[in-house]
């Protein structure tokens, strides 16, 4: 297989979509990545469902107050103009449609917008938190993800075969290898990597890719 | 990002013909009368906005605010919990004329179908009005053997609302019970401009202090020193004030 | 008829049975005057449905401030220990079954609780504020009345006549002659003044006046 | 009128086996570890209270707060969004083992039910968790065109939160983002016990800052130097610690 994104290329990629003063909530792990590579002059603002708007990159090691950090439980700090709210408040604002964006990882993607990123199956703890939430709230709720799975799997599908986080939620998948639109039930490409071939791109991906104009080119730069 | 309006003007351009409004304030308290008469200042200019519903938690008191409104025939549709007032004369005059139409409902059902406008959730069950008229075709479930009245969540275009510090970020905080329903108005429509009596900087409000967070305000126009209705009807205000040469005329 | 309690007087047998640290709601009007009648070394909290909880008398004319309000929009002071919250907390209290005690004005109260107070018919501008949540959410729903109308019809009766404001909600009556129960859908009679005997009670009243045990005197101070 | 209660172990007095206990906190932030703490204390030395429904975004962390409770053999069942943390084998091990049951809720739901508790709310419909392995069983509807799941609300006996100031009231405030469930919990229990940082004379909280109105909280108990869950972990702290003899024998 071709050279692919890293983690933070793709993280990139995603972040240049994201308007100066847009509410965004990044979900836990990689997604939170996104906060790094905002372009410059735009400002966005982040919210964590655990009750915090406007908050700032991790403090110093050492520094960590424990009753200030974010969804993923690590420590945060405050940027000026944050504000503290409950629960019920956090989530208002998440199932209200108020924020802009939400970016969440995936097990799976389907060509309808159904997300799978909660459960891997029935064993062990099930575990949610907020993504169920996150997936029917936001106006615009992107993925990014490897283009396949850790041992060659597609992950953009004609339908999730794990359980299911939302339906018809996702909008745009940014990928290792492309940026993909989801539009009236179809994968519809917008970016590729100009190194990899329409071809072998279709081969990796489980549903089928349209296109819809020309394709740009997914150009990032090292990171 | 820096959300203040420089001018009540600008603040209230573009509320259309037609639409849903909400209003801040419980009676006189935290009625953002300012807003309220640049809109009237802008349709007597232009004739627009009209057709309005407004949502608020009266009916507008004596010749000033949402009275005035009414008065100047920008409003079609009340919804409210209470339209009575110390002097209704302005609405229970069109209302019995058949002129301007109303929505009855329970003030606390009131307060939580903009709640849940703000929160997303477009239904929930209250024991309120069950068996009232005001309960009359809303559908009804039992609930652990107790009878529940379905609401709905009301959403608007536009929110007119009265804070006390805003800082650029859209961050509210209020003046004692001037609070009331403005903070459930803030998150329940697609628009909510505040006038504030102080606008700070960022980090001019304590995190822990904000009651609005700015996420649910989309701009704000400092008007330092803000009427009171109560004051203003108390002193037989009415707005537009009426000018020498009309009086003469 | 025989000599009746003043509206001070009925409101003082009713502030008789408010515990110490009680949470009431006083409607907006003649039960507002409960709130004078506090027994000594017993000091309830009130509540008002436009969001203030431990607020006192009003100010001195020419003190008012109008952001500071109850809901019948009188001008209040605050207690120590005072709050402001928004409406939708402040009916959380109400619906939530927080308060102790809410205690109402009436047009007519039913032998099965139900209350009509909001409205005298069709005609005019209809009004109810916070009436129906009142009556669905305090853990006892008190009414305080004059036995009968103005012009001398019983306000207490089998059934309402009047558009309801609740269905079942009243557990107890205080008028200007008697103190009667609400109990399995019948009015029991708790106290009456010494002064009226039972049939001349029963002939006010518009549904049966039930007996369980000794019923008291109705004694109050000169107010 | 005072709630000020003088001790932890008299806090927690009268909290009945099988009873459902709210335990604010989000992860280690707001965790009311004292309480839970004392609560362990009651358990080992009475047996008492035993079969608890736990509600809790989590389902404890390490060997202390609520890990330590479900180690002790005191938790029949949690209700969390999130059963997952940096240790979180006391938990996995016996749900695995079928020696504790789990009700999964999405936890913008868990926070909405909850609140439906305190609000009288009984049902609530929210687009979450449609179409989704969570939501089978629910009533579906539809909204204008979209479908919803009905959610019921979510009550308790109890409530064990940890705030920050706490007047004679029961009046709070909170510390950050360990605000997070507190005050929805403390509207939906039957008895609420907070822990406060500083207990403060009526007055002492501006009206204005107070975050959960003490119509909400039943009694509150100071703990002056509360410790931090996560602090705790990293320490590699256990409840109760192992004692000297014990690790002699």
């Amino acid at each position: 297989m071709t050279r692919k994104l890293t983690n933070a290329q793709i993280a990139w990629r995603a972040a240049q979509d994201i308007a100066d003063g847009a509410y965004v909530n990044l979900g836990i792990g990689f997604p939170e990545m996104v906060a790094k590579f905002q372009p410059p002059g735009r400002q966005a603002v982040f919210h964590t469902e655990n009750g915090v708007l406007g908050f700032g990159e991790a403090p110093p090691a050492g520094q960590e107050d424990w009753d200030l950090i974010n969804a993923g439980k690590k420590a945060i700090t405050l940027k000026p103009g944050a504000a503290f709210f409950h629960h019920a408040d956090s989530f208002a604002m998440v199932r209200g449609g108020h924020l802009d964006v939400a970016i969440l990882g995936a097990y799976q993607v389907a060509q309808n917008g159904d997300l799978a990123n909660w459960s891997t199956g029935p064993k062990g703890v099930p575990a949610v938190g907020g993504a169920m939430d996150l997936v029917h709230g936001a106006k615009r709720v992107a993925v990014i993800t490897d283009h396949v799975t850790k041992d060659g799997k597609p992950k953009l599908l004609e339908a999730c075969t794990l359980p299911l986080t939302g339906v018809g939620c996702v909008t745009r998948v940014y990928t290792s290898l492309a940026v993909v639109d989801i539009e009236g039930g179809r994968f519809v490409l917008r970016e590729k990597l100009p190194a990899i071939s329409l071809d072998d791109l279709q081969a990796v991906t489980g549903a089928r890719l349209h296109l819809d104009g020309a394709v740009g080119d997914l150009v990032v730069p090292e990171l | 990002m820096d959300k203040r309006i420089p001018n009540l003007a600008e603040a209230i351009a573009g509320i259309p013909d037609g639409a849903t409004v909400m209003i801040g304030g419980f009676g006189g308290s935290g009625a953002p009368i300012e807003l309220i008469h640049a809109l009237i200042d802008r349709y007597l200019a232009t004739g627009s906005p009209r057709d309005l519903t407004v949502i608020n938690n009266n009916a507008g008191n004596g010749h000033v605010g949402i009275a005035a409104m009414i008065e100047q025939g920008m409003v079609r549709k009340m919804v409210c919990s209470f339209p009575r007032s110390a002097d209704p004369r302005v609405f229970t005059e069109k209302y019995l004329a058949g002129e301007i139409a109303l929505e009855l409902v329970p003030q606390g059902t009131l307060a939580e179908r903009i709640r849940a406008g703000g929160a997303g959730i477009p239904a929930f069950y209250t024991p309120t009005s069950y068996g009232t008229d005001l309960a009359r075709g809303k559908p009804v479930a039992e609930f652990d053997g107790r009878p529940y009245v379905q609401e709905r969540w009301l959403k608007a275009d536009v929110a007119l609302i009265k804070a006390e510090l805003g800082d650029h970020y859209g961050n509210l905080t209020y003046r004692m019970a001037a609070r009331n329903f403005s903070p459930l108005m803030a998150m329940a429509a697609a628009r909510t401009i505040a006038q504030v009596t102080r606008a700070v900087a960022p980090g001019g409000i304590d995190p822990e202090h904000v009651v609005t967070p700015g996420i649910f305000v989309s701009g704000i126009v400092e008007v330092a020193n803000p009427a009171q209705e109560e004051a203003l009807n108390r002193a037989d205000a009415a707005y537009p004030p009426a000018r020498p040469q009309e009086v003469q005329a």
